[in-house]
């Protein structure tokens, strides 16, 4: 609420003495010696000794230093970041589910096991694959495991393969998931409309390339509308189609990458299926895949046996374990929760909103902004700075400036084909209101970048803390609190 | 029930805008023969009231619920204190994205800063990441990383590790061209250090070993940490039970290069598996191999302080392939949760958590060693956990228990072959007195 | 987070249309002249169309324009703003509690009436009474409900009386409350130490007068130190005692108003009991009374019958009912909690360190404030703003000043025998560090008063909005949004 | 467990900053002979590990929970969305004191004035204050306001109006030498015309009628109202189910000249009957006699629009005795929790909400009235309850259907001796079709 009010660490309101959640007593009688011959710690040296009230005024006000999707649009591109039902948040955290341990036998816990089994099916339905696993923690560790069926499935045909192709426009994660999987990187270049190059793809596409890493619509928020044609070329070399879904938010319902030819490919359940970011996790990447390589996936698999559902561990074809236990459990159950709620028309309708707000945005901004590739948007658009740029302004200026219009940023960090990249992606659950909202802090900006240059430059200003010394931050890193000697 | 924003003259206002007759023509560019021309096969939509009435209904369906516990293994069943749960599910909290723009991220990115100070603290080491997926992965992580660091291509991993995260590193491996080798473990239930010392060598990049370990035995990492280095290899430090570094020496001060493992222990629900939270924390010097994210101190135009994400050229949006890691999306919420139960039990708070945990476990481990016909399998100091051999099949023992409302414990044939008709009892801060006698009276009868 | 972001009406932001909060399908045949011939409304005029996305934000971003105990010391004083344990809040709305029916019969709900039992007994013995009434909704509710019950006490004996006696130095709902039990109010003046006036309380205390109603430590935080020889005075006269126990934080576990002649008191939960204020309520003013009056008790009484908890309602003498059903059952789940935690030990440190907080800021800011009396504090003091006077500096001023150091203005309306006055109390549960950066601030204001002025006048700086028209607020009210014609 | 936040450090120099030895110099004025010298009688300190297992151990003694409900009479189990239970407890909306730093309490204040607005919707009248304890307090304070505003010392109850509201009302009046009268009600369980034209005179103040009433039947306010003002008496409209509002008429818009009651129902939880939530609306030209607090539109100095409490001088502050009634703290948070159910409902969802409530209490009333031995006792027409007369006395009929896990309904012949063996029957939202036909399904086997 006030501007001036710094928060300090933790560890300098610490006051030897102070504290807050004790224990009970001990009940049972105490046995000094238990660990004795075991190196134990003195203390816990720098641990912070503050009261209740101190902690919850601390963290109380560190969260009034945050925006937040409860707070307003929060147009980032490729993260989709919708409005989370609080009744999800309720739900997600019901002692039946959150006080249930993952060791509990099969038969204790039939409930967990059905929550997982219907989401399995129901990401079937909507993304056309014949089966899905929900144990990877998030996108990334989605492409690895979806890197490593592919894999498999390619040695079990005795053809493991040495390349992996992945277009200039994908996200990082992509060639370094590929990297981790063992796979060499090659990297195919994107096309005048922004998509792949299908000469490009031919050339490259060789029997020594095990797979491409297609995102589509890709990190331009375009359809690769020769989809059908580009799985079609894969194939004929023999090599399989991974799909970085992230951006299913413009699908869902309209069409699916399993009748496209997607042979793999990874969810995000905290970016298209509404569980919360978190400001960084968890989140959850499950990976659906074609009948060919269900033998591969990781255990434990979901099995049925008459009514009742039971862990698969002995799969002779599996890539292993990828993770602890069952996946992200909590975040599955938000996941489950959304689509219950939506049903078949509200997951359609996801799409259909999420794609007509991006598209009133550039259509809003067209004059304003440059706009790079002019091929129809889906779900997000991507202008540049280049017309800002004649003033001296950049895209980290325009971000920045938002700030203070009460907005939050775009995306500026990828894609790397376009320089100067401001990313948009509203979603679906935008109020009008809130994209002219937007909208008009884009326009003013434009006209401020043409008149008052300086004022974007020094922006942001109505923040407890102005621009930040990224360079002096990486050179002389200090990663955590000392205390003074 | 609907989420979207948006009336219908909303919609005609922006179809006219956009210049497009239907929302349909939005979708032009996709090719007519594949798009779907059907509903999904979903269930009909729920409002709140029926879904509530779904999931709660679900929910029903878990038996565990109405059960006397002593699980744990890699997830415990640990006090979580009212403010964790309170302030953590602020919107604040919960729903932003990665603090990418440090300008309005300064909650989320002092909390990471703090998160790390906690975690450097806790593991006796200099710098520590902003959390990692979980403990299996944390394990995977850290060898791939003890292989960039050494250049070497084998690592030792403890037959005492936890099995789950076994499996994960040779999942993580398999494609790489790194080896594997398992050390076992001796009567004491700690590493056979003659077995160790034989498979030992040049190649070896790390030795992975677990303490408290899967069995609650708690190694001695100083001897391990001085043979792996006498070969020159990293001494990788799992935990498994975060609570125990409230007590036990801090892995870094006895050598450990890297501790790594998993910290649901400290305010993270169980929640049949996940999330969870993985944490790595590595010496300075090899910070650049270091994967995931951190946050770093800095200052603004007026010199005021404040924390920004740093040193990403390590991470793939910059460095693509050859990033230290593909790992972006993190646990931050979970981190969160752990930085806020840190600070609540704080110094005094923490260490008195852990040796409540030693107390309970060292009364129920006398307790069922004095019902006729158990045994401890080991002779190795334990933490909050410990193995007793029975006389009777784990699977028979456990099903009389459970009939009597008790999960005994987890049984450790499946991955231990060796250890058949043993189980691996776990006893927390939460179990009470009367709780232990009860599970020892129930042994006794199931037994007798 | 952002200060220049204004949060319109939720009125402003309606569309035709929007929804949330949609309810299932009706399950039963429609019946659509089920209120044939009844007066229905054609639609709810006016009323809002939002979307849950809307509504979350709306009131997220209101949120932040709170200042609140979460977020730092709030030394108002006369109000006890302490800090609310979180736990309290979880169990409080436990659906065992929660979810329970009012009307439900006694068998059903044991545990509901533990509860109620249980406060009542240890509210006696802190307070030194023979019994406590729950059912008052706040203290001038329970003002209300112990006057009534000296009225009753008073009839009984077929001696009603006329008068209550009231100090000028009390709080205005004394007056109020005592108006509304029928009694023609008497101020008794305060003496040079800011107590009770002995003599001037002999004169008045005829055997017209029912009662004296003191407040005891008084508005001034100062404790009345004759309340023996003051109780004597009354009773000897035949009259009764009220106590205003709204400063019961200063008397925990050090000293009983039951001990020092008092008859009848009532409580404050939302103070002493460390129940959150809620931004004005709901709060829980429970009336404690000696023998004597208790057969006079509102009901229901709570008794107990061969180890069960009954509702008696058949008493002869009873008032009658105050409130329906059992009083601000929640709020009572959580003072009950409260006390649980505390223990004998922890509520004798309520006082102990609420004392001790305010004689530290009392002793730290005596040289830069006035203090009319100088008589010792208790859980509060009160300074003035007469030094400030002299530079034009009103308390007003201080107060609005105070905001822009991040800390909340203390009591300034009352009480009126100290003009300007600034009434502090911080509470126990502050840290050293709170209370010196409120210490601080009023150190540095009283610089600033003397060497800026028109800074204070000017103040608050930091806020959405500054000091607002209230003259204007009052003259031509607008209490209600209106769709402009 | 503590929640002081000093440390043993801070104490000493406290101490010696005030210049005392020790706390207890502290309390030198307190006249010793009454200090109190030995600890509390009170349990012992629990932390919270054992709080939670002790209050959750109390609220196990609550046998309702297991039982299906069919119980209101002014206390209703309506949906709650989850957006109000988590935005109502946002540490800036719980913890704050009554808005009187209007700057630094914005949020409340706006809240405050939405929620007026809302209520005066509600309603159909010009002002509403930001609320009373709740409806009987409600109803207690229209009578002294209308005994203000008329000068008269006369109110006429409907005997129709909830038991517990006119024995609140009794309570209040008994002192202030003013006169309640009840008028009783016809075969349709409506205000019996005839009786109230014989009461009305020149000394009345008020004619109070509840709408929909005690029993469930919604009366001809307007006829009411034509009738009191004829005698130049107020017309003051009680409420006790809110929910009826978002389908009636608005009373204001048929007469009424005051509304209040009781609005739980929008939002608050049953909790054992409290806190709930009063509300109270009128007329402008009566403004200056309306209790309680409210919230008004103003400006700043740079003409930014802002919300103060205001019209204080009715308030007993300033006004002392002269208040037009001494409520100073209110149900601040409980309104703000009506206020996001409104806003949340909305329009559409507030009305269909009430319908749903007619539909499901309308089917329920037929099967009802369907099992052999049981009648309708009145034939007007009822919102969501409605009473049955049974040819077995209650208390035993009650006692049967919760011997199948069912609370049947609310015995009317403690309060109404008159109806005897008829019983209250309450059908919200909440209840399903089976639920109602399992109801009437167990009625029978009880009665046959
Ligand atoms: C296109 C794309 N792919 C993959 C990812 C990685 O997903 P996660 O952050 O969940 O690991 C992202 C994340 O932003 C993304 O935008
Ligand atoms: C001394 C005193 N008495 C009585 C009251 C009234 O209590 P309540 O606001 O709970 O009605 C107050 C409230 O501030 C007070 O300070």
């Amino acid at each position: 609420m006030i501007k001036e009010i710094r928060e300090p660490l933790i560890f300098e309101i610490s006051e030897a003495g102070k504290r807050a959640g004790e224990l009970p007593a001990l009940d049972v009688p105490e046995k000094k010696d238990a660990l004795a011959g075991v190196a134990l710690r003195r203390e816990l040296e720098g641990f912070p000794e503050v009261s209740e009230t101190e902690v919850t005024r601390h963290f109380t006000r560190l969260s009034q230093k945050n925006y937040c999707v409860d707070m307003g649009i929060y147009p980032l591109g490729s993260c989709t970041m919708k409005y989370n039902p609080k009744i999800n948040e309720r739900l997600s955290a019901h002692p039946a589910f959150a006080a249930s341990h993952p060791l509990a036998s099969e038969d204790l816990v039939q409930g967990n096991l059905e929550v997982l089994k219907r989401l399995e099916n129901y990401l079937s339905e909507i993304a056309g694959m014949d089966a899905f696993t929900l144990h990877p923690a998030a996108g990334a560790h989605g492409e690895l495991v979806g890197m490593m069926l592919i894999r498999a499935a390619l040695e079990a045909r005795g053809d493991a393969r040495k390349h992996v192709l992945i277009p200039d426009s994908a996200h990082g994660t992509n060639p370094s998931s590929a990297h981790i999987c063992g796979y060499a990187v090659r990297e195919i270049k994107s096309n005048e409309n922004g998509t792949i190059d299908l000469a490009g793809l031919e050339r490259e596409m060789t029997d020594e390339v095990a797979a491409l890493m297609v995102t589509n619509p890709n990190t331009l928020g375009v359809f690769e509308s020769d989809i059908l044609r580009i799985t079609e070329i894969v194939h004929a070399k023999g090599g399989l189609v991974y799909m970085d879904g992230a951006n299913m938010n413009a699908l869902t319902g309209i069409v699916r990458p399993g009748d496209m030819g997607v042979d793999v490919l990874h969810i995000n359940l905290h970016k298209t299926f509404s569980t919360p970011h978190g400001g960084g996790g968890p989140g959850s990447g499950p990976v659906g895949v074609k009948k060919e390589l269900v033998p591969f996936l990781p255990v434990p698999v979901i099995g049925e046996r008459n009514g009742r559902y039971v862990l698969e561990l002995d799969r002779p074809g599996t890539i292993g374990r990828v993770r602890g236990h069952f996946g992200h459990f909590s975040v599955i159950v938000r996941a489950l929760c959304y689509i219950l709620s939506l049903g078949p028309r509200g997951v359609r309708e996801i799409a259909e909103f999420a794609v007509l707000n991006a598209n009133y945005i550039r259509k809003s901004l067209e004059g304003d902004y440059h706009l790079k590739y002019t091929t129809p948007s889906m779900h997000e658009c991507v202008f540049s700075d280049k017309l800002q740029k004649e003033h001296g302004v950049t895209n980290l200026d325009i971000a920045k400036r938002l700030i203070d219009y009460g907005v939050h940023p775009p995306t500026m960090s990828f894609p790397l084909i376009v320089h100067g990249a401001l990313m948009i992606e509203p979603t679906e659950t935008e109020s009008r209101r809130d994209l002219d909202l937007f909208i008009d802090a884009m326009k003013a900006i434009a006209r401020e970048a043409k008149e008052s240059p300086e004022v974007l430059h020094a922006a942001p200003h109505v923040t407890y803390v102005g621009r930040l010394d990224e360079v002096n931050a990486a050179k002389n890193p200090v990663l955590r609190w000392e205390k003074k000697p | 029930m609907s989420y979207l924003s948006l009336s219908d003259n909303d919609k005609k206002e922006m179809l006219a805008r956009v210049g497009v007759g239907s929302v349909d023509d939005l979708f032009c560019c996709i090719p007519d023969s594949v798009r779907l021309r059907r509903p999904l096969d979903l269930p009909p939509a729920l409002t709140e009231i029926e879904l509530v009435r779904t999931i709660e209904g679900i929910g029903r369906k878990n038996a565990y619920a109405g059960h006397l516990s002593f699980l744990g293994g890699g997830a415990y069943e640990h006090f979580i204190p009212a403010v964790v749960d309170y302030l953590s599910s602020r919107g604040e909290f919960v729903s932003p994205y990665t603090p990418y723009q440090p300008e309005v991220s300064q909650g989320t990115l002092q909390i990471i800063f703090e998160f790390q100070t906690l975690v450097c603290q806790l593991a006796g080491l200099d710098i520590a990441n902003a959390s990692l997926y979980d403990g299996s992965t944390g394990t995977a992580e850290a060898v791939l990383m003890a292989q960039r660091v050494t250049g070497r291509d084998k690592v030792l991993l403890a037959r005492s590790l936890h099995p789950q995260f076994r499996e994960v590193v040779r999942t993580f491996i398999k494609n790489l061209g790194i080896e594997a080798v398992e050390v076992g473990y001796g009567p004491d239930g700690r590493i056979d250090p003659a077995a160790l010392a034989g498979l030992l060598d040049a190649r070896t990049a790390a030795v992975v070993h677990q303490s408290p370990n899967f069995f609650g035995v708690v190694e001695d990492v100083r001897a391990l940490s001085e043979a792996a280095h006498g070969a020159k290899a990293l001494s990788v430090a799992i935990v498994a039970e975060a609570v125990s570094l409230g007590l036990l020496e801090a892995p870094g001060r006895l050598g450990a290069d890297i501790v790594t493992g998993e910290a649901q222990s400290l305010g993270v629900p169980l929640s049949f598996g996940g999330p969870y939270l993985g944490f790595l924390a590595t010496k300075k010097e090899f910070l650049r191999q270091m994967p995931g994210r951190v946050a770093g101190q800095t200052v603004d135009k007026e010199g005021r302080r404040g924390f920004v994400l740093t040193l990403s050229t390590r991470e793939q949006h910059i460095r693509r392939e050859r990033a230290t890691s593909n790992i972006c999306t993190n646990q931050a919420l979970c981190a969160l949760r752990a930085t806020i139960f840190m600070e609540t039990l704080g110094k005094r708070g923490l260490r008195e958590l852990a040796w409540q945990n030693v107390q309970k476990a060292a009364y129920a481990a006398d307790r069922l060693a004095a019902v006729p016909g158990v045994k401890r399998r080991f002779s190795g100091p334990v933490f909050n956990e410990f193995v007793v051999e029975l006389p009777k099949p784990w699977p028979a023992v456990e099903a009389s228990l459970r009939a009597k409302g008790i999960i005994g414990g987890y049984g450790l044939e499946a991955a231990y072959p060796e250890l058949k008709g043993a189980a691996l009892v776990t006893v927390t801060e939460m179990r009470t007195k009367d709780q232990i006698d009860r599970l020892a009276r129930s042994l006794q009868e199931v037994l007798s």
